[in-house]
């Protein structure tokens, strides 16, 4: 047979990429709710992070496919709100952004923003692979690969996609991270607000947010 | 001798004005404004005192007692500090001269209606008034408003011609116009045989207190007058006709009891809620402040109308309080919309937004006297409601008016809130930028009605007072008042200034919890910065919420909606006029016609000779 | 005894027919000629008048003839006050036409003084005469030349308005005369005290027959309904000043006739019904045909037909307080139209357009001419405290003393259109937007003299009416009193 | 507040603890309501204090502006105000606070004052939905609103006062409660009162998939917190003034005397409170929603009528 069989090529990630990605690691700073050293101080962050960690709420990003696990996990069959978690609508009034799934270049600028808009504590919730390398997407031309270099995450939910125990879970790390005072990286982003917005302009192209940093 | 020094001050202030202005444009607006302040402080210092004079042989009978002293210092007051807006609001306006001469003398004339005490001069100075005002409400020609300035004017004249009427009826019948010599005789009274005397004079009235079949020339109106006199006008001059029905129904509320009583309880009480129901209804999809605001004073002065119309203690003291406060919180309301008109150029909602950084203190008045207006407690609209609501239900027993004034006064809440939204809220326009305070010229007559409002949210009493003198001084029964503690006839009371005290304390401290807890890291945004959507709004546009603003409410009230009083009017004239046209062509315009006219009528004349002669 | 009622008719007169001769002399005196005699007339008037309030009334008999036999002049206090009017009218209005077609010399202003003269002098006639014969003459005198006047311009328009007048003119001439032939026939007599005496012994039949015909010819001058075709088109045709003067001086003959044969030669109590129900069909139709007027003059030719209405239902009621209204509007309309027609015909000038539409933000090239109509239309409607409110304040009181509510509302609702129409025009002089950029004229000193008089007239009559009611007052009773009048003419001593 | 401020001021700082706690308690117990009644285990009954603690431990915060910053202030000061002119408990030393320094009509007036404060912050975010939410919700007061008056006025035209007290007093000396001897304009107050809660079929105003949760769509940390507190007394506020319209109020004055009468009379207070709190929360699990102008219409049919016959029934129960 002469014919020629239709190969796809893989492109891979250069070295040079590699070697960037490896470089331009994500910061990792101290985080906001760290319990202090002060005696008083420990008794009142500890009831602060109890409240926290069981009064998640959640602003599910719905980006990608992932989306549909967050009604489940929601509702009756996992009730996720006995843990403390349920919805919220708006960006002010949650502590939590669930990033579920893959996530485009165009849709990571509204993502930025309103991970922006959102009140200190706040935590980032990863979901699925996609958002750890780009999962399945790992060639696309405009989705991001890996959301960290872009706003600090707190947890990864692997799987492609996972399911809602997985989800729980994952909020179960979250509300250790809380307690423990680990979590919460939205001062570490204001600091290291440079490194981030280079990352995020090299893959926004129309880019026009506001020059001032407003939370 | 006040009231010569008053009405002269008045007058010469008119002329010169006039006359200033051709001089020094500058001059003009001061000299208006000195003249104003100073029949005020005359009327103040000077005592009133009685004047009677005769002309063609008709006694005319001025005093200041209480009653025309409590409506005087409405309309000194109000007016005075309207000139004092008008000083720098009427600032590069042509014929201002032309303005203010009819200002005064339209001021002139409120203030003798107020202290007339025979018909007569009641009708001069109403007329004078009348005819100023509408001088003054085609002012603005711009606007196309020859059409509804004749619109004012008909309806002022229907009204006036129906007083007119009884005036000449009442003169034949009694032979003095002298307010008490007709009382006494009993001329306004509906049983006396004469019972067109006072239907026709409350008719006069009824259409300045914009009574719901004849209220349509007031939103038409209003919003086209230069709105410092329009505080005026819907603050001051509509308040006449409340003065003329206090002084007509009198007699009836006197005797307390019996059929006429209940008949100006069911007529003018109801015809008086209708009339704030539907002017609310139509307040509410208003798209301009100053419409909407035209329309909120029908609905007003509609309270006022049922107040009057009870005609008890606690029913009168509603409507004198609410005359005043009404002046006071819709006077500057009106002097708001000027303001916001002067700097930004519009007083469309649909255009203008976000002023609130650009003009707080226009903005803190608005707030006060809108609060006032909605009547929610700590301020002083608050007390004119509860009077009137209590009087309807303890005192007349008319229930189900009652709700429909509730309706009204919460339905208020809607255009209430539109108003200070529309303006002040929402978020910034970008050519809104250059937007400036008004100077302080406008903004001091703003915050002196505004300081109404408030003190007398914690002290009405210092209404309740002069009001009640006012009541006791033609007859009726005022009772004692207290400085802050409303009571109604079944004993049960609502102490004001512990109301106010607690609201202010409790605000206080929450402010300050609210303000200093984790202040460091609260942080200030711009209105452009909303969460919605994570999308960044370009800085040209504009998300607020604007057009169709009350949309649903709208389509609750549904099949309401589509009727309209004005259309029906306007019918009427149309088909006046149509028909006018139709009577025109007796005369053709041909002379053999005209000739078989004369034939004709010499025929008729002679054949029914014995009929006619 | 200088001077007698003889001069005021006599002057103008005999200056009529001087004029064109005088003319020859002198090359202006056609226009300075009318001013002397009217002054001249003015000052005899203003000597009568006070002769006649403080002495009573005058008779004055031509070449000896005492009544009933001659023919006889008679001043009462009522005549007296309209005398004056029409006299001071009749120079206000020369004093406002002084500059009268300047551009035009010789021949036609003559013709126009002339004419205007005639007709002030047929007008104190008809006041002043006492002979029902001799009034008809004065009537066609007036009549003629207020025809001539009317066609003045000789163009299209002109000729068919004065062939209009013409007609109806003329119609009324022959009614006039078979009302005397009748009266004459019945009672054998033209003078009007001994007609008034010997009246009550007529036949009913005759009498009202002959009252019809009076009141028809009568009627047509003081443009009653529906006699009243020829006014629109006489007024809105004629020359400014003689429009003035239809209202201020034929206008008031015109009515003086009617009141003093409804009075004097008849029972009041004959023509009263007739009179209101005719003057309110006036009114009403004149308003509403003048409310749906496109043209400056014919809308105020209309509203003039309404004030005569209104005129006639005061004489009709008929009560002293009534007369008083009457003559009070019969004042106030004279002033106050004269001064309407004169402003108008300085805006008609300007822009070389009757219609109203062409009047839109006038002010700003007129602005006192403006000022001065707003002034007028204010206060013909009635507002106060301009005079105009106290003339229909005090008809109105009339009616309302004898309790005809219907006719007061009748009355006040078509004010009501009077008054729409009068402040849609000052509407548009001062706030619409202007169309057009006409040439301007400005007003002359003298017209503009003649209408600040005027104007202040309004105002001083408005704030203080007393200046005048104590006149109006004694001529509106001595109106009633028909016996005096009867004594005073026959009973000469 | 006279010679024994001290005292006063203890009652009114208890008032509104009391009415905080139970308040915020009934939130979570709705919670746990509607958990329960969709098969789910659901959050704990104090799962509001959490939410709150957390909200108020926020430790950034943004506002729009001075009105947007006293937005929560007003509904706060609204809810304690009608609060204290409210008896909570009849009788008693803490409780009767200023309850006879204002009567029905103002309470009415001042039961809006919160909304509308409210309403201003919210339009000075210039978040569209925010106005929405206004927009939808002063139009719904329009309609509950009206049945309430007229059961109000109905009750205040049956016993001839305007004073909550008074109400009270005749209910406890007669033993007949208002329910009782005016059961209509009981079921129009009823209505209005499913109204007042917002919850389902009436919650539009807030819709959080359609709206962004409306009005509170600018306010999170310690404003949303603030909010938060305003309403859990505000819903205790309603809850009380109805049940001491209706239900007989809580207390006795003679049959409840001394601490334990205080404790007796708080457990009958949250009792009936209870019971008439899960009125609008077991319709709210149930129902979907209205739109505004069938809410409006909705109240502006029956629940009128009902008032209607309250009024005609007040006038002939003499």
């Amino acid at each position: 047979m002469s014919e020629t069989k239709d190969i796809r090529i893989i492109t891979r990630p250069t070295k040079e990429q590699i070697r960037q990605a490896q470089i331009d690691f994500a910061p990792r700073c101290t985080a906001a709710g760290r319990v202090n050293d002060k005696e008083t101080q420990k008794m009142v962050q500890y009831i602060l992070n109890f409240a926290r960690k069981h009064s998640l709420f959640l602003l599910a990003y719905g980006t990608g496919c992932g989306a549909i696990e967050i009604p489940a996990t929601l509702t009756s069959r996992y009730d996720a709100e006995r843990l403390g978690i349920r919805g919220a609508a708006t960006p002010r009034q949650a502590d939590v952004l669930m990033i579920t799934g893959y996530l485009s270049t165009k849709t990571l600028k509204r993502v930025i923003r309103v991970y922006e808009q959102m009140q200190d504590p706040k935590y980032v919730v990863a979901f699925g692979s996609c958002t750890i390398n780009g999962g399945m997407y790992f060639d696309s031309y405009n989705t991001i690969k890996a959301l960290d270099r872009y706003i600090p995450v707190d947890v990864y939910i692997a799987g492609c996609m996972p399911r809602p125990e997985a989800v729980l879970k994952g909020f179960a790390k979250l509300q250790e991270l809380i307690q423990n005072g680990n979590a919460g990286n939205g001062e570490c982003y204001r600091k290291n607000l440079d490194w981030y917005r280079a990352n995020q302009q090299k893959v926004i192209k129309n880019w026009d947010f506001p020059d001032e940093y407003n939370w | 001798m006040g009231i010569i020094y008053v009405l002269g001050i008045l007058i010469i202030g008119a002329l010169a004005a006039f006359f200033v202005d051709d001089l020094n444009r500058k001059w003009t607006g001061p000299v208006a404004m000195l003249a104003g302040f100073g029949a005020a402080a005359a009327f103040a210092f000077l005592p009133g005192g009685i004047v009677r004079w005769r002309i063609l042989g008709f006694s005319m009978h001025w005093e200041t007692d209480a009653l025309a002293g409590f409506f005087a210092w409405i309309v000194l007051g109000l007016s005075a500090l309207a000139l004092m807006y008008s000083v720098k609001y009427m600032e590069g306006k042509a014929r201002q001269g032309y303005f203010y001469a009819s200002f005064l003398t339209s001021v002139a004339g409120m203030f003798g209606v107020a202290v007339s005490k025979d018909l007569l001069s009641f009708f001069i100075f109403w007329e004078i008034m009348t005819w100023t005002s509408f001088l003054l409400a085609i002012y603005n020609a711009y606007y196309g408003v020859e059409t509804k300035g004749i619109k004012y004017i008909i309806f002022s004249a229907i009204g006036a011609y129906a007083m007119l009427t009884a005036i000449v009826l009442a003169l034949g019948q009694y032979h003095s116009l002298e307010f008490s010599d007709l009382m006494a005789a009993g001329a306004f009274r509906f049983s006396s045989g004469n019972w067109y005397i006072p239907v026709l004079l409350l008719l006069g009235f009824a259409v300045k207190a914009a009574v719901l079949p004849l209220h349509v020339w007031a939103p038409a109106v209003y919003p086209k007058t230069p709105m410092s006199f329009t505080a005026v006008f819907s603050g001051a001059m509509s308040k006449m006709g409340i003065l003329g029905m206090l002084l007509i129904l009198t007699g009836i509320f006197r005797s307390a009891t019996g059929w006429e009583l209940t008949l100006v309880r069911w007529v003018l009480g109801w015809l008086g809620g209708l009339t704030a129901a539907w002017a609310t209804l139509q307040a509410i999809r208003q798209n301009d402040a100053k419409d909407l605001l035209a329309w909120s004073s029908v609905a007003q002065l509609g309270y006022i109308v049922t107040a009057v119309s009870t005609g008890t203690r606690l029913g009168l003291m509603a409507a004198l309080y609410l005359a005043l406060l009404h002046a006071a919180f819709k006077g500057s309301l009106f002097m708001v919309a000027g303001a916001v008109e002067k700097q930004a150029g519009t007083t469309d909602f649909r255009r203008i937004s976000g002023l609130i950084k650009r003009m707080p203190w226009t903005f803190l008045t608005a707030l006060i006297a809108i609060i006032s207006l909605a009547g929610i407690p700590p301020l002083g609209g608050f007390v004119g409601k509860w009077l009137l609501y209590e009087s309807l239900i303890s005192e007349t027993h008319a229930y189900f008016l009652v709700i429909l004034i509730f309706f009204a006064s919460t339905s208020a809440f809607l255009y209430s809130y539109r108003f200070l939204f529309g303006l002040f809220l929402g978020q910034e326009e970008e050519e809104a930028k250059q937007i400036t305070e008004v100077s302080w010229w406008m903004l001091i007559p703003m915050l002196a009605l505004s300081a109404v409002s408030v003190v007398t949210g914690m002290y009405p009493g210092l209404i309740f007072r002069p009001a009640a003198r006012a009541l006791e001084s033609i007859g009726l029964p005022a009772g004692q008042w207290d400085m802050s503690i409303l009571s109604n006839v079944w004993g049960n009371q609502t102490d004001v200034f512990t109301v106010g005290s607690t609201v202010g304390i409790l605000f206080v401290l929450w402010a300050l919890f609210i303000t200093f807890k984790g202040k460091k890291n609260t942080r200030w945004l711009t209105t452009k910065e909303i969460s919605t959507s994570g999308e960044i709004p370009a800085p040209e546009d504009n998300c607020t919420f604007q057009r169709g603003f009350f949309q649903p409410f709208e389509r609750a009230v549904g099949r309401l909606y589509r009727s309209s009083m004005d259309q029906l009017w306007e019918d009427i004239g149309a088909a006046l006029e149509a028909f006018f046209g139709f009577i025109r062509k007796i005369y053709t315009g041909n002379a053999q016609t005209y000739a078989m006219y004369v034939i004709i009528f010499v025929v008729l004349l002679i054949l029914f000779r014995n009929y006619i002669f | 005894m200088v001077v007698s009622p003889v001069h005021l008719i006599a002057a103008p007169l005999a200056a009529a027919f001087l004029i064109p001769l005088l003319n020859k002399l002198y090359r202006d005196a056609a226009r300075v000629v009318p001013g002397v005699v009217f002054l001249y007339n003015l000052s005899v008037s203003w000597i009568l008048v006070n002769r006649v309030f403080r002495s009573g009334p005058i008779v004055e008999v031509i070449a000896g003839w005492k009544p009933p036999f001659g023919i006889n002049l008679v001043m009462t206090p009522f005549s007296a006050v309209l005398v004056m009017l029409v006299s001071f009218m009749a120079f206000v209005i020369w004093l406002y036409g002084f500059r009268f077609k300047r551009s035009l010399k010789g021949g036609v202003v003559m013709y126009y003084e002339i004419l205007q003269m005639m007709m002030a002098a047929g007008s104190l006639g008809i006041i002043l005469t006492g002979d029902l014969f001799n009034m008809f003459v004065f009537v066609e005198i007036t009549g003629i030349t207020a025809i001539a006047l009317t066609a003045f311009y000789r163009d299209r328009d002109g000729a068919e308005a004065g062939f209009k007048y013409m007609l109806l003119g003329s119609m009324a001439s022959v009614f006039l005369l078979l009302g005397i032939l009748l009266i004459y026939t019945q009672t054998g007599s033209l003078n009007m005290a001994q007609i008034a005496e010997r009246m009550p012994a007529v036949a009913t039949g005759v009498k009202v027959t002959a009252l019809i015909f009076l009141l028809i010819s009568l009627g047509t001058e003081a443009e009653m309904f529906p006699l009243n075709g020829w006014a629109p088109d006489a007024y809105s045709q004629a020359p400014s000043p003689t429009s003035a003067a239809f209202a201020a001086v034929l206008g008031v003959a015109a009515i003086y006739a009617l009141a003093r044969v409804g009075f004097t030669l008849y029972d009041h109590g004959t023509v009263s019904g007739f009179l209101i129900a005719m003057g309110f069909l006036t009114m009403l139709f004149a308003e509403m045909a003048a409310i749906t007027q496109t043209n400056l003059k014919r809308m105020l030719a209309y509203s003039s037909m309404g004030q005569m209405g209104l005129a006639m239902i005061a004489f009709g009621i008929g009560s002293e307080a009534a007369l008083f209204g009457a003559l009070f509007l019969i004042i106030n309309h004279a002033i106050i139209k004269s001064l309407l027609f004169m402003t108008g015909s300085y805006f008609i000038y300007n822009l070389n357009d009757k219609r109203l539409r062409a009047l839109n933000g006038i002010h700003k090239r007129l602005p006192y001419v403006s000022f001065l109509f707003a002034l007028g239309a204010l206060a013909i409607v009635g507002f106060p405290p301009f005079s105009g409110f106290w003339s229909k304040f005090y008809i109105l009181t009339a009616a309302g003393a004898k309790q005809m509510m219907p006719l007061i509302i009748g009355i006040l609702a078509v004010t009501v259109i009077e008054m729409t129409y009068y402040l849609r025009v000052i509407g548009r002089i001062y706030f619409a937007k202007e169309e057009s950029e006409p040439a301007s004229h400005k007003p002359s000193i003298q017209a503009l003299v003649a209408m600040t008089s005027l104007a202040v007239l309004i105002i001083v009559l408005g704030l203080y009416p007393d200046l005048i009611a104590g006149f109006l007052h004694r001529a509106s009773m001595f109106l009633l009193d028909k016996q005096t009048y009867i004594q005073t003419v026959l009973h000469l001593s | 507040m006279t010679g024994n401020w001290l005292i006063e001021l203890t009652g009114i700082v208890l008032t509104a603890l009391l009415a905080f706690t139970v308040g915020m308690f009934y939130g979570g117990l709705r919670r746990k309501v509607i958990a329960r009644a969709q098969n789910r285990v659901g959050p704990p009954v104090y799962q509001n204090f959490l939410d709150l603690l957390k909200l108020q431990g926020k430790t950034t915060n943004v506002t729009h502006g001075l009105m947007t910053h006293l937005a929560p202030v007003w509904v706060l000061v609204a809810a304690i105000t009608a609060l204290l002119f409210i008896p909570v408990l009849h009788g008693g030393l803490w409780f009767p606070n200023f309850t006879f320094k204002g009567d029905l009509i103002f309470l009415l007036y001042l039961m809006v004052m919160g909304s509308l404060g409210m309403a201003l912050g919210v339009g000075e975010t210039g978040n569209p939905n925010g106005a929405i939410g206004v927009s939808r919700g002063l139009s719904l007061i329009t309609g509950y609103e009206i049945p309430f008056v007229l059961s109000l006025v109905a009750i205040m035209i049956q016993f001839h006062t305007t004073s909550l007290t008074d109400l009270m007093h005749y209910q406890q000396a007669t033993g007949h409660w208002i329910a009782r001897e005016n059961p209509f304009a009981f079921l129009a107050a009823l209505f209005s009162v499913l109204g007042m809660f917002h919850y389902s079929p009436f919650d539009i105003i807030g819709a959080p998939a359609e709206l962004a949760s409306g009005p509170m769509s600018e306010f999170g940390g310690k404003y949303l917190g603030s909010l938060m507190t305003g309403g859990s007394i505000f819903a205790f506020v309603k809850l009380v003034l109805i049940t001491d319209l209706f239900l007989g109020g809580a207390g006795h004055p003679d049959a409840y005397t001394g601490a334990a009468g205080v404790l007796l009379g708080l457990v009958e207070l949250v009792i009936k409170t209870f019971l008439l709190y899960m009125i609008p929360v077991s319709i709210g699990i149930v129902m979907p929603r209205f739109r505004t102008e069938q809410a409006v219409r909705f109240f502006w049919r029956w629940p009128l009528l009902f008032g209607a016959l309250g009024i005609i029934w007040a006038v002939f129960w003499k």
